[in-house]
């Protein structure tokens, strides 16, 4: 590696020490969420030193952006009393003397760990790469995610499908206020709309051969879909239609896995000739239902649920 | 594609597919899709576990791709037994439930069957992964829909559910940070090549440190359980009995797995073993004496999973060396789980009929509610340990293996928490057999039979575990051999 | 080849048990009807197999709970011995309980556990291994609680409370015992002159200890001293259940298990070369002598007949504690004997309290002429216990004085007239006031006030207790006759156990 | 010192202030930050033990850039599903702590 780079990577890695502590130590919590979300672009531009782009694009849209909004807008329902904190959160006390001890521990075997670590362990690189022509897509991390280990990933969307059911049970009342529709916002909306479902679907699209997939897409959607929630707000209640909605990524993707157990070779088990287009087919139903579920974390119940209450 | 893995594939997709369907069938249709499904994934056990026991282990490389690139799914007799007995239950909490929610009053009663069903796919998922990173993420399905069921309460238990939730979430963490660190050292995620290639060395160590802490708050060991009673005795009757009854059993099992199987060769093992005894043994104690301390049924109850979670972890340090060490944790873990089912549902039902659980306010209720004061009683034998029912055959069983092994500290905690268990489980039944005082004892709401007959079978199950010890043995000694990956 | 004959024998009270629990409470008809069917069946499978022993000595029934580990039913003569005396008694005193329980509360919950009860003792009588024995011995705990506080008062419950708070751990005790046993010797059935001996000196000390925990475990419920405290609390229950725990169920089933270990597990001669033997004899004494001076005190008339049973069941253990036949089979025949005569003196004590509302002895005085058969009976049991010649306790007494000198153990003696006389200082006063005082006033009436009119207690109470008192008479009378308990015991000590040889 | 140590190195870091955060904290929200950067941290190591054979392999580990995004993935559901949970309690208890934590 030439020395700008490293120095580069230097400064980076200390600006995220910094950020991140900022993050969780700044009293005022509303900074805090904002240096989290700049920590989390910070985050990104790591990941694309550490070769690994897709999870930059995820952790800009989704760790960054998705999880700050939703923070930001529980700060906002909290309102000024419930998001006060004390004015040195993290402070040394004797009664947090023995976890900040266990912490500074384990930091320090971590450390000790990561310095015994043999230095070029390949780890399954070559089995990922050598199996790529068989996966029925070229970008080994989406390979990986929608075929070698595709069962982790249906587990994955089975997590994502809990959050929305448990806010739904919560019955949580929507998270944003409901401003009158803004003209402003109107206009913005019609540009950033489409321009968030075109990149949505170029990123699904583009996942297969280079950076991208189903997950950044998802949040570009969701992104397109928070604004509109904004302009007017949506009535995601657990309707039938919104519940066929969320559910229908894990569902398709279930689906496969059961046909190709039933019908193919075994449990998720895709035949090298039609891989392309199951993962295609399966990614983009989990956009949308993704998405859409990012929406309904943001829109919770409408008034007009299961059962009259609000 | 041969029986077994077909059998391995239904285990793990019925409950999924059930929770979709009963998601879009709606409040009845829910119901009827929840207790299909739980027909079907019983069904489905029963198969793969006569499946293990005819023709071995059984493995199943999921998307086909050899390892260590691909996740197998694998059952052995440990695993069937899991699987079986979370069938069982299951479907006991189903049948309890389908009634609860039909008649409850919170709307998002509907959503119960999905999120239950996702659970119990979660679990399933659980026992037959053989991959720590897949294992990870059953983990995480598990601690958010056991959130989200705890949530069906209502405004009462929100605290003790984002009590939860953070230390499950902490749990899996340092669950995962193991992970890394075993990857990073041995380049690969499968369990059984990973106790093959398993060997002394910082990484492993702390790997297993790590994920051995996470699993203990998962598994609520003392002193780690503090967020266990307030969530368990908080939720709903049957999700209750989910919690107690299964869901800590999972992160129990996967202790087994990591000190039995993948960290068995490290030279701490047996020093850890012994360590996990002596924290359970604290906990039989610590849990006993709470629950005696109790003025309301359901915390009783809960106190008590603590101390009985202290009975499993006892058996740790012999099992390696006794082979009838592990047939009678499992026999204690099932007839815990089915007792603890019953006693669950006993107190929804009282909390039904009379409109609260306060001990000293239920006198008399064995006349008015018989069955359910049956089940009360014969789920207490069963937990106490009296013959002839699986806690008995377990405690005996695991009693005379620490006499073998002369580890007599042990004996003296098994009948001390057995005792303890018989002083508080007399203390919350006592009343029930005194001459009813009337005021106290007008039944505010006529109680359902359903619930109470599901009651009664989870009790009788428990009970009836103590036929199960030749076969629980002969399961039990159906194992993988990671010997020969070495 | 006749396995089921176990767990029929089981069964004839196991099934009428559960049926009833299901009944509701005003099916009076039907539930008498499956008591008397139940014990009926019983009385004839026992009968079955009184007519020829020979063919069914080789019932067994086994099951396994795990591997090393099962529960092993089997008829053998002791078993024979027991079953036949839980068989007669369990039918008189359902008979007697119909008759006592008219109409007062919960009688469905009373006779399911009732039934379960003698359920349990059937196993105990039929254990064929230390295990099987452990586990009905605490199923019988289980089922007896709720008999104990069945009326549900402050004081029942009371009773209960300490019942449990005594039996819980011996259970506790008796379990680890076992499993030591089981770690030792492996898994082994019963056999005479026991299997212990083979481990020999090696591992002395463990089997005294554990010999020690055994009889710690089975002593609480023979109620040895000082382990007897619950006995005389527990007699607050329904009368016909202080006299099956006294006679039969609970009691001898304690004394029971003591036979069992002595003879069949160690093997007396084994036991005595431990030195066990003379430590138990010296608490069987000392029970004897404590139980006898405590009833002396005790005005309550079922508080006395309960600490004489605390005495009289420790003459079993004294006699199973002394070496040789003669002390063994004295041991044996007063299991039969004491239960006979003991169970006559709760059904009188019943009968005074139902019929009069009498419960202190003080108040006895010519109750004998108001109640004459119920004091005729009464009086053959107090004659009985105090071992007046040709009474059935004069059998039992004198073997077990025979047993003792020849044992060399002649201190026993001393224990023996000790007891009589103290015996007679607290059964003959009773009988002076029955008989030969005049009643002084009203009787102070059941129930608030209500005497009942006739010459006697009701005949559903009567009948039993004419039964039983007359069959303590004659088991005392003909006790040399074949077939008579004595004989019987004979066979089990000579024959079986083939102590005669030495 | 190579950039991937470099990183594994800040990883941990950050994963013991996340750490400490998520125990020590009483404000909720806070202790949300604190699992996320905690979460973060076990990512970067990951993916920085993943992307030590860079050099040499050419291509970093695709399995640990697949297991991190599952992670992300997790993570923001298991956080949304809280502040749910949180907005709820403060609904209903007035607090953004749980009772324990809550001045007397």
């Amino acid at each position: 590696m030439s020395v700008e780079a490293t120095l580069l990577d230097a400064v980076l890695a200390a600006l995220l020490l910094w950020l991140g502590w900022r993050a969780l130590a700044s009293a005022d919590l509303y900074k805090a969420v904002v240096q989290f979300m700049v920590f989390g672009l910070l985050l990104a531009l790591a990941w694309v030193r550490l070769g690994a782009p897709d999870i930059a694009l995820a952790e800009a849209a989704i760790g960054a952006g998705l999880t700050g909004a939703l923070l930001l807008d529980t700060l906002a329902r909290l309102g000024a009393a419930g998001a006060a904190d004390e004015p040195h959160p993290l402070r040394l006390t004797p009664a947090r003397a023995g976890v900040a001890l266990a912490c500074l521990l384990l930091v320090a075997l971590l450390a000790a760990t990561v310095l015994a670590l043999p230095a070029d362990l390949p780890g399954l690189a070559p089995q990922a790469l050598a199996a790529l022509p068989a996966s029925g897509v070229s970008n080994p991390v989406t390979a990986t995610l929608l075929n070698y280990r595709a069962w982790d990933t249906l587990l994955e969307i089975g997590v994502v499908l809990l959050a929305v059911l448990g806010v739904w049970i919560l019955d949580a009342e929507p998270a944003l206020p409901r401003p009158a529709p803004d003209p402003m916002l109107g206009l913005l909306l019609r540009v950033v709309l489409p321009l968030s479902v075109v990149t949505g679907g170029y990123l699904l699209w583009v996942g297969s051969h280079a950076p991208g997939g189903a997950f950044q897409g998802a949040a570009l959607l969701a992104a397109g879909g928070v604004l509109w929630h904004l302009a007017q707000p949506l009535r995601l209640s657990a309707s039938l239609p919104a519940r066929a909605a969320v559910v229908a990524g894990f569902a398709v993707f279930l689906a496969v896995g059961i046909a190709t157990a039933v019908l193919g070779a075994g449990l998720l088990t895709l035949p090298p000739a039609h891989a392309g287009a199951l993962i295609l087919l399966i990614e983009a139903v989990a956009m949308v239902s993704i998405a859409l579920i990012m929406v309904a974390l943001f829109a919770g119940r409408a008034p007009t649920t299961v059962d009259g209450r609000q | 594609m041969t029986a077994g893995p077909g059998w391995l594939v239904a285990v793990v997709t019925l409950p999924l597919a059930g929770a979709v369907v009963a998601l879009l069938a709606g409040r009845r249709g829910g119901a009827a899709a929840g207790l299909l499904t739980s027909l079907l994934v019983t069904a489905a056990v029963c198969g793969l576990t006569s499946a293990v026991l005819a023709a071995g282990p059984q493995q199943l490389a999921v998307g086909g791709w050899a390892l260590p690139l691909g996740i197998a799914l694998r059952a052995d007799g440990l695993a069937a037994a899991m699987l079986l007995l979370s069938a069982l239950v299951g479907s006991g909490i189903s049948l309890y439930a389908w009634r609860y929610f039909a008649a409850s009053h919170h709307a998002a009663g509907a959503l119960f069957w999905p999120v239950w069903l996702l659970l119990w796919g979660a679990l399933n998922a659980l026992y037959v992964s053989g991959d720590i990173f897949n294992l990870y993420v059953t983990l995480e399905l598990l601690g958010l829909a056991a959130v989200a069921l705890i949530a069906l309460a209502g405004a009462s238990v929100v605290a003790a559910a984002l009590r939860y939730l953070l230390y499950a979430l902490l749990g899996s963490m340092l669950y995962l940070l193991g992970v890394v660190l075993l990857y990073a050292e041995f380049g690969t995620l499968d369990l059984l090549q990973l106790q093959a290639a398993m060997r002394p060395g910082l990484a492993p160590a702390l790997a297993a440190t790590l994920m051995t802490v996470g699993l203990m708050v998962k598994t609520a060991v003392f002193p780690l359980h503090f967020w266990l009673p307030a969530a368990h005795a908080g939720a709903p009757a049957p999700v209750s009995a989910a919690l107690s009854g299964l869901v800590v059993k999972a992160g129990f099992y996967l202790l087994l797995r990591l000190w039995l199987e993948l960290y068995a060769a490290l030279p701490a093992a047996l020093l850890v073993q012994t360590l996990l005894a002596a924290l359970g043994a604290a906990a039989v104690l610590w849990g006993g004496v709470q629950a005696l301390r109790q003025v309301r049924l359901k915390p009783l109850i809960a106190y008590s999973t603590v101390a009985q979670i202290g009975y499993l972890m006892l058996a740790l340090p012999l099992a390696a060396a006794a082979p009838a060490a592990l047939p009678a944790v499992v026999l204690l873990a099932a007839s815990h789980a089915s007792a603890k089912a019953a006693m669950f549902f006993c107190a929804g039902t009282l909390l039904a009929a009379y409109g609260h659980d306060r001990i000293a306010a239920l006198r008399g209720f064995a006349t008015q509610l018989p069955v359910t004061a049956a089940a009360f009683a014969l789920a207490a034998v069963s937990l106490v340990g009296l013959p002839l029912s699986g806690g008995f055959v377990g405690k005996f069983l695991l009693v005379e293996t620490a006499v073998g092994a002369g580890a007599w500290w042990i004996v003296a905690v098994v009948l001390a928490g057995s005792l303890l268990a018989a002083a508080y489980l007399f203390a919350a039944l006592a009343p029930a057999f005194g001459s009813a005082a009337a005021s106290e004892a007008a039944q505010r709401r006529a109680a359902a039979w359903l619930p109470q007959y599901a009651a009664l079978g989870m009790a009788l199950l428990s009970i009836a575990l103590g036929l199960a010890g030749p076969g629980a043995q002969a399961l039990l000694a159906v194992t993988f051999d990671a010997g020969a990956l070495r | 080849m006749s396995g089921w004959l176990p767990l029929a024998l089981i069964g004839s009270s196991l099934l009428p048990g559960l049926l009833i629990f299901a009944l509701p409470e005003r099916r009076r008809g039907l539930r008498s009807a499956l008591n008397l069917a139940g014990a009926g069946l019983k009385l004839l499978l026992v009968a079955l197999l009184l007519a020829d022993a020979e063919r069914h000595a080789e019932a067994q029934w086994r099951l396994p709970l795990a591997a090393g580990l099962e529960l092993v039913l089997r008829v053998d003569a002791l078993s024979l011995l027991f079953l036949t005396l839980s068989a007669l008694l369990w039918a008189l005193t359902t008979v007697y309980a119909i008759g006592y329980l008219e109409g007062s509360p919960h009688r469905s919950r009373f006779f399911g556990f009732f039934s379960l009860c003698v359920a349990a003792t059937t196993g105990i009588a039929l254990a064929g291994n230390l295990f099987t024995l452990f586990v009905f011995y605490e199923i019988l705990t289980l089922v007896t609680y709720p008999l104990v506080v069945h009326r549900g008062t402050p004081a029942a419950l009371a009773a209960g409370r300490s019942y449990l708070l005594y039996t819980m751990p011996a259970g506790a005790l008796l379990l680890v015992a076992v499993a030591g046993l089981q770690v030792l010797a492996g898994p082994q059935d019963f056999t005479p002159g026991g299997y212990l001996a083979a481990l020999g000196e090696a591992h002395a000390v463990a089997l005294t200890a554990l010999f020690a925990a055994l009889i710690a475990g089975f002593g609480v419920k023979a109620a040895l001293v000082p382990l007897h405290g619950w006995l005389p609390r527990a007699m607050v229950a329904p009368a016909p259940v202080t006299a099956l725990l006294h006679a039969v169920a609970v009691v001898k089933a304690g004394a029971f298990g003591i036979v069992r270990v002595v003879h069949e597990v160690y093997g007396s001669a084994f036991a005595a070369s431990l030195g066990v033997l003379t430590p138990l004899a010296v608490v069987a004494a000392l029970t004897i002598v404590w139980g006898s001076w405590r009833a002396l005190a005790q005005d309550e008339l079922k508080k006395r007949l309960a600490y004489s049973t605390v005495s009289q069941v420790a003459y079993i253990v004294l006699g199973t504690a002394l070496l040789g036949p003669l002390a063994a089979i004295g041991a044996l025949v007063h299991l039969v004997h004491q239960g006979l005569m003991k169970i006559t003196l709760f059904f009188a004590a019943g009968n005074y309290a139902e019929t009069l509302g009498v419960h202190l002895v003080s108040q006895m005085d010519g109750i004998g002429r108001r109640m004459p058969w119920t004091t005729l009976a009464f009086t053959v049991g107090a004659l009985g216990m105090i071992g007046v010649p040709a009474t059935a306790g004069f059998v039992s007494k004198m073997h077990l004085g025979a047993g003792a000198l020849a044992a060399g153990q002649g201190w026993v003696l001393g224990v023996l007239a000790l007891s009589s006389l103290l015996n007679a200082m607290y059964f003959l006063p009773i009988l002076h006031r029955a008989w030969f005082r005049p009643a002084r006033g009203p009787w102070p009436g059941a129930y608030g006030g209500v005497v009942r009119d006739g010459p006697d207690a009701a005949p559903l109470l009567l009948l039993p207790l004419l039964a039983t008192g007359a069959s303590a008479l004659v088991v005392g009378v003909f006790a040399g006759l074949a077939w008579s308990p004595l004989d019987w015991s004979a066979h089990i000590v000579l024959t079986i156990w083939g102590y005669g040889d030495d | 010192m190579s950039v991937a140590l470099l990183y594994g190195l800040v990883g941990v870091a950050l994963a013991g202030m996340g750490l400490y955060t998520a125990l020590a904290a009483r404000h909720l929200l806070r202790r949300l930050l604190g699992f996320n950067v905690l979460g973060a941290g076990v990512f970067m190591l990951l993916i920085a033990l993943g992307a030590r054979a860079t050099g040499a392999a050419g291509r970093a580990d695709p399995v640990t850039h697949a297991m991190v995004l599952t992670g992300i993935v997790v993570a923001v559901s298991a956080t949304a599903l809280a502040l749910a949970l949180l907005r709820r309690m403060h609904a209903s208890e007035g607090s953004a702590r749980l009772p324990e934590d809550r001045a007397p």
